[in-house]
C-alpha cells in the first residue's frame, strides 16, 4: 500500500525510483494498451481508408463496424494454425515472437510523461533504436524458416530495408541528440525523459530550433520510420502484388495477428521516438507562452473534452441511424457507446476540475498525468493517421529506388544536417 | 504435375558471369494463383537477386476451346460466345465477329446501327482502360485509382445493363445491326456520362501522372522500342507508345470511323509511363468520338436484311477490328454451311504477353508486375 | 537528468539474474558451434549477445549493453543472416560438422584459458574488489565518461580506428561492384 | 508487285483475291523464302497471324495460313499454303519474331511442326496433352482421359 501510495507525488518513473509495484503495473498497462490501440487502429484504418477510396468500410458486425475488430481477432485466434511441411519449425514458430518482444520492448522507456513511464534510461534512445533494429530479425527469420520463395524475397528486401534506413535514421536521431546539449552545462543526454526535459528548459520544441535544421532532421526520421515499419509506401516487403503477402506469406492465424500487432505496436513505437525528440514529447502546446494558471486549466480541459466530443460523434451517428427495427439493437449499442465515452470525458473534467480546487497529492498528480498522457497520444495519433494517408495516396517505391532515396539522398542530408547543426551548436 | 520440371529445363537462358559469391539464381513461380497476374496467368520467372534474367509465360489454364466450339455452332449461336474472351471488353469481340460474318455475306449495316456500335464499342473502351487503370496502379502499390475508377466505370456499365440487359458478358450486337432499338433515355444517359466523366479522369491523373513514385515506377521501365513491338506483332496502345501511329480505326476504318474526327496519341519511349499517358488520353479521345456520334445518330432501320438462317458462301474472311487491347481479328472459313467451318481469333492480349519476356529482361520483379498490368492481358481472351 | 545510478535505485536480485544471464550465453555459445544448421547457429549466436548486453547492463555499463544490442545483434547479425540465408544450406548440412583438426582447436581454446585464468589470478591486485559499483569511480555518468575517453583521452585511437573502417568499406565496395 | 513475283516463281505462286481481301496461294517450297522477300522488299513488317485449316477428306490436309500487315503500305495479305499430315513447314521466327507463340498455337491444336522453332511445344494444353483438339477427326467431347485422370484425380473430365 505504501509502495502504491508514494508513487502520487514522486517526482521518478517507477523504474528509476525502485517503486517495482508500479512499475509492473505500468508494464501491463502498457502491454493491455499498446494492444487495444492496435485493435482501434485497424478498424480506424479500415475505415479512414474506406473513406479516402469512397467507400464505407465496415459497417455489418457491431454499429458503423466498431466490433468489427473484436470479431477479426476472435477469427484469428480461432483460425486453424498451419505450419508448412518445409518449414524449419522451431525458427517458424520464434519468427513472430521475436518480432512481437522487440516492438513490446522498446515501450518501457517511452515517457508518456515525466513519471508516465516504467523506467528512465541513461541511454534511452539508444536502447529504443537497438531493439527495435531487432524487429527484423523477427522478419529474416519468418522468410527464411517459411522455405518458400516469396517469404525469403521479403525477408531479404526488408533486412535490407530497415539497415540502410537505421543510418539515417540514426543520424536524424543524433542531431536532435546535439540539440539537447546546448543548455548552460554543455552536457546532452541520451535519456528519453532528459531529451523532453531538454526542449522544456530551452523553451522549443527541437522540430523549430535552428530552423530548418530541426525541421529537416524531423523529415528524414519521418520518412525513415516509414521504411523502418514497412508500411506504404516503403511496404516492399510485403508488397502484395509482387510477392502475395512477402514475409508472412505462408502464415496465419494467430502467428499471422502476432505479425500485424508487431507491426502497428513499432508504427506507435516509432512514432512515440518522433514525438519525443522532436514534438516536445508529453508538453502541451505554448507551455512557456501560454502560461499561468488559466491556460493551464484550460489545456486540462481538452483531454474530456475530447471524449465528450467523441460521445456526441457517436451519438450523432445515433440519431442519423435509420428508424427501422432492425437497427434497434445497433441504436442502443451505439448509444451506450457515446454514454460511455461521454462518462468517460465528464469523469476527466471531473478529475480536472477537482484538482484545480483541491490540493490533494493524488488527484493533483492524477489530472496532470492525464494531460501528459493525453497530449502524448495525441501527438502519437497524428502520425498514425499520416501512416494511413500514405497508405491511401501513393504507389510503391521499386526495391532499388528505395536503396537509392536510403543511401543516396536521406544519408547525405542527414549527414550534412548533422554537422551543420554542430556547427551552428559551437557557435551560439 | 510435372510440367513444372519441364517448363524449368526449357528454360536456357544465358547466365551472366560468374558473381564473386555462389549463389543459385532463384527460380520463383508467379501465379497461377497471384494477385499481380490478372487471372490464371502463370510466369516462371528466373532471378538473380531481384534482378530478372528471364522469363518463361505458362499459359492455358483458361483454356476453353472456343475456336473448337465454333465449329459445332452455327453463326448466331456462336455470337454470345465472343463475349466470353476478353470479358472486360465484350462488346468490342462482339462487334469484330458481327462485321467479320457480314462481311462474308456481304452485307452491310444500316447507319443506326453502325452509330449505335461505335458509341456503345466506344463506352466499353472507356470501361476497358478504367479497368486496366485500376489494377495497374493497384499492382504499382497505389490502391485509390482503383476504387475510384470501378465507381465510374459502373455508370458505364448501367449503360449497357439498360441497352442490353447485361453488363459484362453484353452480346449487345447481332450479325446485320443490333437487336434492340436505344431505350428511351439512351441519348440522355450517354450526354450525362460524357459531362460527368473528363473531370473523374483528372481526378485519376492528378493522382498519379505527376506522382514522383509512380513517375519513378513507370519511367523507363519495360521499354520496347517500335522495331521490336512490331517484330514482336504488338498492338494497340502498347504498340502507339513505342511512336508507331497506327489505329485501324484510321488506318482501315470499319463501322463508320471514318466519319468521326479524332486523334490518336502516340508515346515516344515506349515506356509504362508512355502506355499510361495514350491510355489516358485515349479515354478522353473516345468522349470525343461518342459525343460526335450521340449528336449525330441519325433515324433509321437497325438492322439489315439477313436471311433468318446464315448460310455464307463458300470463302474465307479475316476482318480486323481496334480493341482496347490492340488489333482483334475474326478469320472465318465458311464451307457453305450453317456452321463455320474454322473460325480463328487473333487475339491482342496474346499477341502481347509475348513480349512481356524481351519487356523485363535485367529489369526487377517489381517491374514484372508493372508490365503486366501496362500490357493489359485479359486471360480468358490469351487461353480461348 | 536521472541516471541509471539513482541514489533511490536498488537492484534485485542480482546474483539470481547473473547466473541466467551467464548460463543463457553459455548454453547458447554451445549451441551456436553444435547446430548444423547455420541459420540455428546465428539465432543462438543473437541470444549470446543479448545475454552479454544484459551483463553489461548489470554492470552499470548501459552505454556498452546498447551498443552491443544496436551493433552486433542488430545489425551485424542481420547482415550474417542475410548471407547465410543466400548460400546453399543442403551442401553445408551434408558435410562434416568438424574436421580432422578438432584436437588442436581443442587444445587452442584450452591454452587460451589458461592465459585467462593466470591473468585473471595475477591481476587480482590490480582492480579493487570492493563492492563499489564499476562506475562511481569514474564519475556519475557511464555514458558521458566514454564520450570523454574516446574523444578525449584515446582520440588519436579513436580516429584511426574510424579510417581504418573507411578505408575498409570503400575497398569493399569497389570489390564487389565492378562498374561505379 | 504480283506480277514480279508470277514471273520469278511461275507455277508455284497463285494471286486470288476474295470479297477485296488479297491472298497467294503458294507452293510449300517457296515458303521461307517468300515469306521473307514479303518482308523485306514489300515492307511486310508485321504478321499478324499464323494458323491452320484441317480438311481432313484432302491428300495435303493442312491449309497454313501467314496474315501479314505492312505499316507503309496499309495492306493486308494473305498468303497460304498446302501441306499434308506429318509434313513440317520452315519456321518463321527468324522473320517475324511474334511468330513464335503463333506457331506454337498451330502446333498445339493441329499438330503441325515447324523446323528450326526455338521451342516448339504445346502452349495452351498441358504438356502431356495426347491429341490436337482443331483437327475435325477430334469430337468435341473428346478429352484425353488418361491425362485427366493422372493430372486432376478424377475419373473424367465433363
Amino acid at each position: 500500500m505504501n509502495a502504491l501510495m508514494s508513487y502520487f507525488g514522486s517526482k521518478q518513473t517507477p523504474g528509476v525510483a525502485g517503486n517495482q509495484l508500479w512499475a509492473l503495473i505500468y508494464i501491463f498497462i502498457i502491454f493491455a494498451g499498446v494492444a487495444v490501440i492496435v485493435i482501434c487502429m485497424n478498424w480506424l484504418e479500415r475505415k479512414v481508408l474506406a473513406h479516402f477510396q469512397v467507400r464505407i468500410g465496415p459497417m455489418r458486425v457491431g454499429p458503423h463496424g466498431l466490433l468489427q475488430p473484436f470479431a477479426d481477432a476472435l477469427k484469428l485466434l480461432t483460425k486453424e494454425d498451419i505450419i508448412p511441411q518445409e518449414a524449419d519449425k522451431v525458427v517458424f514458430w520464434m519468427a513472430p515472437v521475436i518480432g512481437l518482444l522487440a516492438a513490446f520492448t522498446v515501450y518501457i522507456v517511452i515517457p508518456f510523461g515525466p513519471t508516465q513511464a516504467v523506467t528512465d534510461m541513461n541511454i534511452g534512445i539508444l536502447f529504443m533504436l537497438g531493439v527495435s533494429s531487432l524487429g527484423v530479425l523477427g522478419i529474416v527469420t519468418a522468410g527464411w524458416a517459411s522455405n518458400s520463395h516469396y517469404p525469403l524475397i521479403g525477408a531479404l528486401r526488408s533486412s535490407a530495408q530497415m539497415v540502410s534506413y537505421e543510418v539515417a535514421m540514426g543520424l536524424a536521431v543524433v542531431s536532435a541528440i546535439l540539440m539537447t546539449s546546448l543548455n548552460r552545462d554543455g552536457t546532452g543526454t541520451l535519456s528519453m525523459l532528459g531529451i523532453v526535459q531538454a526542449q522544456q528548459q530551452q523553451g522549443i520544441w527541437f522540430i523549430f530550433k535552428f530552423f530548418p535544421l530541426g525541421l529537416i532532421a524531423f523529415l528524414i526520421f519521418a520518412i525513415a520510420m516509414v521504411a523502418e515499419t514497412n508500411r506504404a509506401p516503403f511496404d516492399l516487403p510485403e508488397a502484395e502484388s509482387e510477392l502475395t503477402a512477402g514475409f508472412h506469406t505462408e502464415y496465419s492465424g494467430l502467428r499471422w495477428s502476432l505479425f500485424m500487432l508487431g507491426e502497428y505496436a513499432a508504427m506507435i513505437a516509432v512514432s512515440a521516438i518522433a514525438v519525443t525528440l522532436w514534438l516536445g514529447g508529453w508538453m502541451r502546446p505554448f507551455p512557456n507562452g501560454l502560461a499561468g494558471a488559466g491556460w493551464d486549466f484550460f489545456f486540462a480541459l481538452w483531454p474530456g473534452l475530447t471524449f465528450i466530443g467523441l460521445g456526441g460523434l457517436a451519438f450523432l451517428g445515433v440519431v442519423r441511424m435509420p428508424s427501422a427495427q432492425f437497427f434497434k439493437i445497433q441504436r442502443v449499442g451505439l448509444a451506450i457507446f457515446a454514454l460511455a465515452l461521454a462518462g468517460l470525458g465528464g469523469l476527466l473534467i471531473a478529475i480536472t476540475i477537482g484538482a484545480h480546487y483541491s490540493q490533494r497529492n493524488i488527484i493533483a498528480s492524477t489530472s496532470a498525468g492525464i494531460a501528459y498522457v493525453y497530449w502524448f497520444l495525441l501527438k502519437v495519433a497524428v502520425f498514425m493517421y499520416l501512416f494511413i494517408w500514405y497508405r491511401a495516396t501513393w504507389p510503391r517505391y521499386r526495391f532499388d529506388q528505395l536503396m537509392k532515396v536510403g543511401w543516396k539522398v536521406l544519408l547525405p542530408i542527414s549527414l550534412g544536417v548533422l554537422i551543420v547543426t554542430a556547427i551552428v551548436g559551437m557557435i551560439l | 504435375m510435372n510440367d513444372r520440371t519441364d517448363a524449368l529445363s526449357n528454360l536456357d537462358l544465358e547466365t551472366p558471369e560468374k558473381p564473386y559469391l555462389d549463389s543459385n539464381e532463384l527460380i520463383i513461380n508467379m501465379g497461377p494463383q497471384h494477385p499481380a497476374t490478372h487471372g490464371v496467368l502463370r510466369v516462371i520467372l528466373k532471378l538473380d537477386g531481384e534482378k530478372v534474367l528471364g522469363t518463361e509465360c505458362v499459359i492455358g489454364y483458361l483454356h476453353r476451346g472456343v475456336e473448337k466450339i465454333a465449329e459445332n455452332r452455327t453463326y448466331t449461336m456462336f455470337n454470345p460466345y465472343v463475349d466470353r474472351m476478353d470479358y472486360v471488353a465484350a462488346v468490342s469481340n462482339g462487334l469484330g465477329y458481327c462485321q467479320a460474318v457480314e462481311k462474308l455475306l456481304n452485307v452491310e449495316a444500316p447507319p443506326r446501327a453502325n452509330y449505335i456500335r461505335v458509341i456503345l464499342t466506344e463506352l466499353n473502351r472507356i470501361a476497358s482502360h478504367q479497368l486496366w487503370l485500376g489494377t495497374h496502379a493497384l499492382d504499382i502499390g497505389a490502391m485509390t485509382p482503383l476504387f475510384y475508377t470501378f465507381r465510374d466505370r459502373e455508370e458505364i456499365l448501367k449503360i449497357f445493363e439498360k441497352y442490353c440487359g447485361a453488363r459484362l458478358t453484353t452480346h449487345a450486337f447481332r450479325i446485320g445491326g443490333c437487336q434492340y432499338e436505344t431505350y428511351a433515355g439512351f441519348e440522355k444517359d450517354v450526354k450525362n456520362f460524357l459531362a460527368f466523366f473528363p473531370p473523374k479522369i483528372d481526378e485519376y491523373e492528378e493522382l498519379l501522372t505527376g506522382n514522383r513514385i509512380w513517375i519513378e515506377r513507370t519511367k523507363n521501365v519495360g521499354v520496347i522500342s517500335a522495331k521490336d513491338a512490331i517484330a514482336f506483332g504488338v498492338t494497340g496502345p502498347v504498340l502507339r507508345a513505342s511512336g508507331v501511329k497506327w489505329d485501324i480505326r484510321k488506318a482501315q476504318p470499319y463501322a463508320n470511323y471514318a466519319d468521326f474526327d479524332f486523334e490518336i496519341p502516340i508515346g515516344q519511349n515506349g515506356d509504362t509511363y508512355d502506355r499510361y499517358i495514350v491510355r489516358m488520353i485515349e479515354m478522353r479521345q473516345s468522349l470525343r468520338i461518342i459525343e460526335q456520334a450521340i449528336n449525330g445518330i441519325p433515324e433509321g432501320p437497325i438492322m439489315a436484311k439477313v436471311p433468318k438462317v446464315i448460310k455464307p458462301p463458300v470463302g474465307e474472311i479475316y476482318h480486323s477490328i481496334e480493341a482496347p487491347k490492340g488489333e482483334l481479328g475474326y478469320f472465318i472459313v465458311s464451307d457453305g454451311s450453317t456452321q463455320p467451318y474454322r473460325v480463328r481469333v487473333r487475339p491482342p492480349s496474346f499477341v502481347n504477353l509475348q513480349a512481356l519476356d524481351i519487356m523485363v529482361r535485367g529489369m526487377l520483379v517489381a517491374d514484372v508486375v508493372a508490365v503486366i498490368g501496362t500490357l493489359d492481358i485479359v486471360l480468358g481472351e490469351v487461353d480461348r | 537528468m536521472n541516471s541509471a545510478m539513482a541514489p533511490g535505485m536498488t537492484p534485485v536480485a542480482t546474483p539470481f539474474f547473473f547466473y541466467l544471464l551467464s548460463g543463457m550465453a553459455i548454453l547458447s555459445g554451445l549451441l551456436v558451434i553444435t547446430r548444423r544448421n547455420a541459420v540455428h547457429s546465428a539465432l543462438a549466436l543473437i541470444v549470446t549477445l543479448l545475454s552479454v548486453s544484459g551483463l553489461y547492463f548489470m554492470l552499470y555499463a548501459p552505454f556498452v549493453a546498447g551498443v552491443q544490442i544496436i551493433v552486433y545483434a542488430g545489425g551485424i547479425m542481420v547482415l550474417f543472416l542475410f548471407v547465410i540465408m543466400l548460400v546453399n544450406l543442403e551442401r553445408v548440412i551434408r558435410e562434416r560438422q568438424f574436421n580432422r583438426m578438432w584436437p588442436v582447436g581443442l587444445a587452442a581454446a584450452c591454452a587460451l584459458l589458461a592465459l585467462f585464468l593466470s591473468v585473471f589470478e595475477k591481476g587480482k591486485s590490480l582492480f579493487d574488489r570492493a563492492s563499489v559499483p564499476l562506475s562511481d569511480k569514474f564519475g556519475p555518468e557511464n555514458t558521458q565518461q566514454v564520450g570523454i575517453m574516446l574523444y578525449g583521452n584515446y582520440m588519436f585511437a579513436f580516429e584511426i580506428a574510424s579510417l581504418l573502417l573507411l578505408v575498409a568499406i570503400l575497398g569493399a565496395v569497389i570489390m564487389t561492384k565492378k562498374r561505379i | 508487285m504480283v506480277d514480279k513475283y508470277k514471273r520469278q516463281y511461275g507455277s508455284g505462286l497463285e494471286a486470288l483475291s476474295y470479297l477485296g481481301q488479297n491472298y497467294f496461294n503458294v507452293d510449300r517450297s517457296l515458303i521461307p523464302d517468300f515469306l521473307k522477300l514479303l518482308r523485306d522488299d514489300e515492307h511486310f513488317d508485321y504478321c499478324v497471324d499464323i494458323t491452320a485449316v484441317h480438311y481432313p477428306k484432302r491428300e495435303k490436309q493442312f491449309d497454313v495460313f501467314w496474315i501479314l500487315y505492312s505499316f507503309p503500305r496499309n495492306e493486308r495479305i494473305r498468303v497460304k499454303t498446302q501441306i499434308a499430315d506429318g509434313k513440317s513447314l520452315p519456321s518463321a521466327v527468324p522473320i517475324w519474331a511474334t511468330a513464335n507463340w503463333l506457331e506454337r498455337e498451330v502446333y498445339d491444336m493441329f499438330g503441325i511442326t515447324f523446323d528450326g522453332h526455338p521451342d516448339l511445344k504445346r502452349i495452351l494444353l498441358p504438356d502431356g496433352w495426347k491429341g490436337f483438339p482443331l483437327r475435325k477427326d477430334y469430337d468435341i467431347l473428346k478429352q484425353d482421359q488418361e491425362w485427366v485422370q493422372i493430372n486432376l484425380g478424377i475419373e473424367s473430365g465433363q
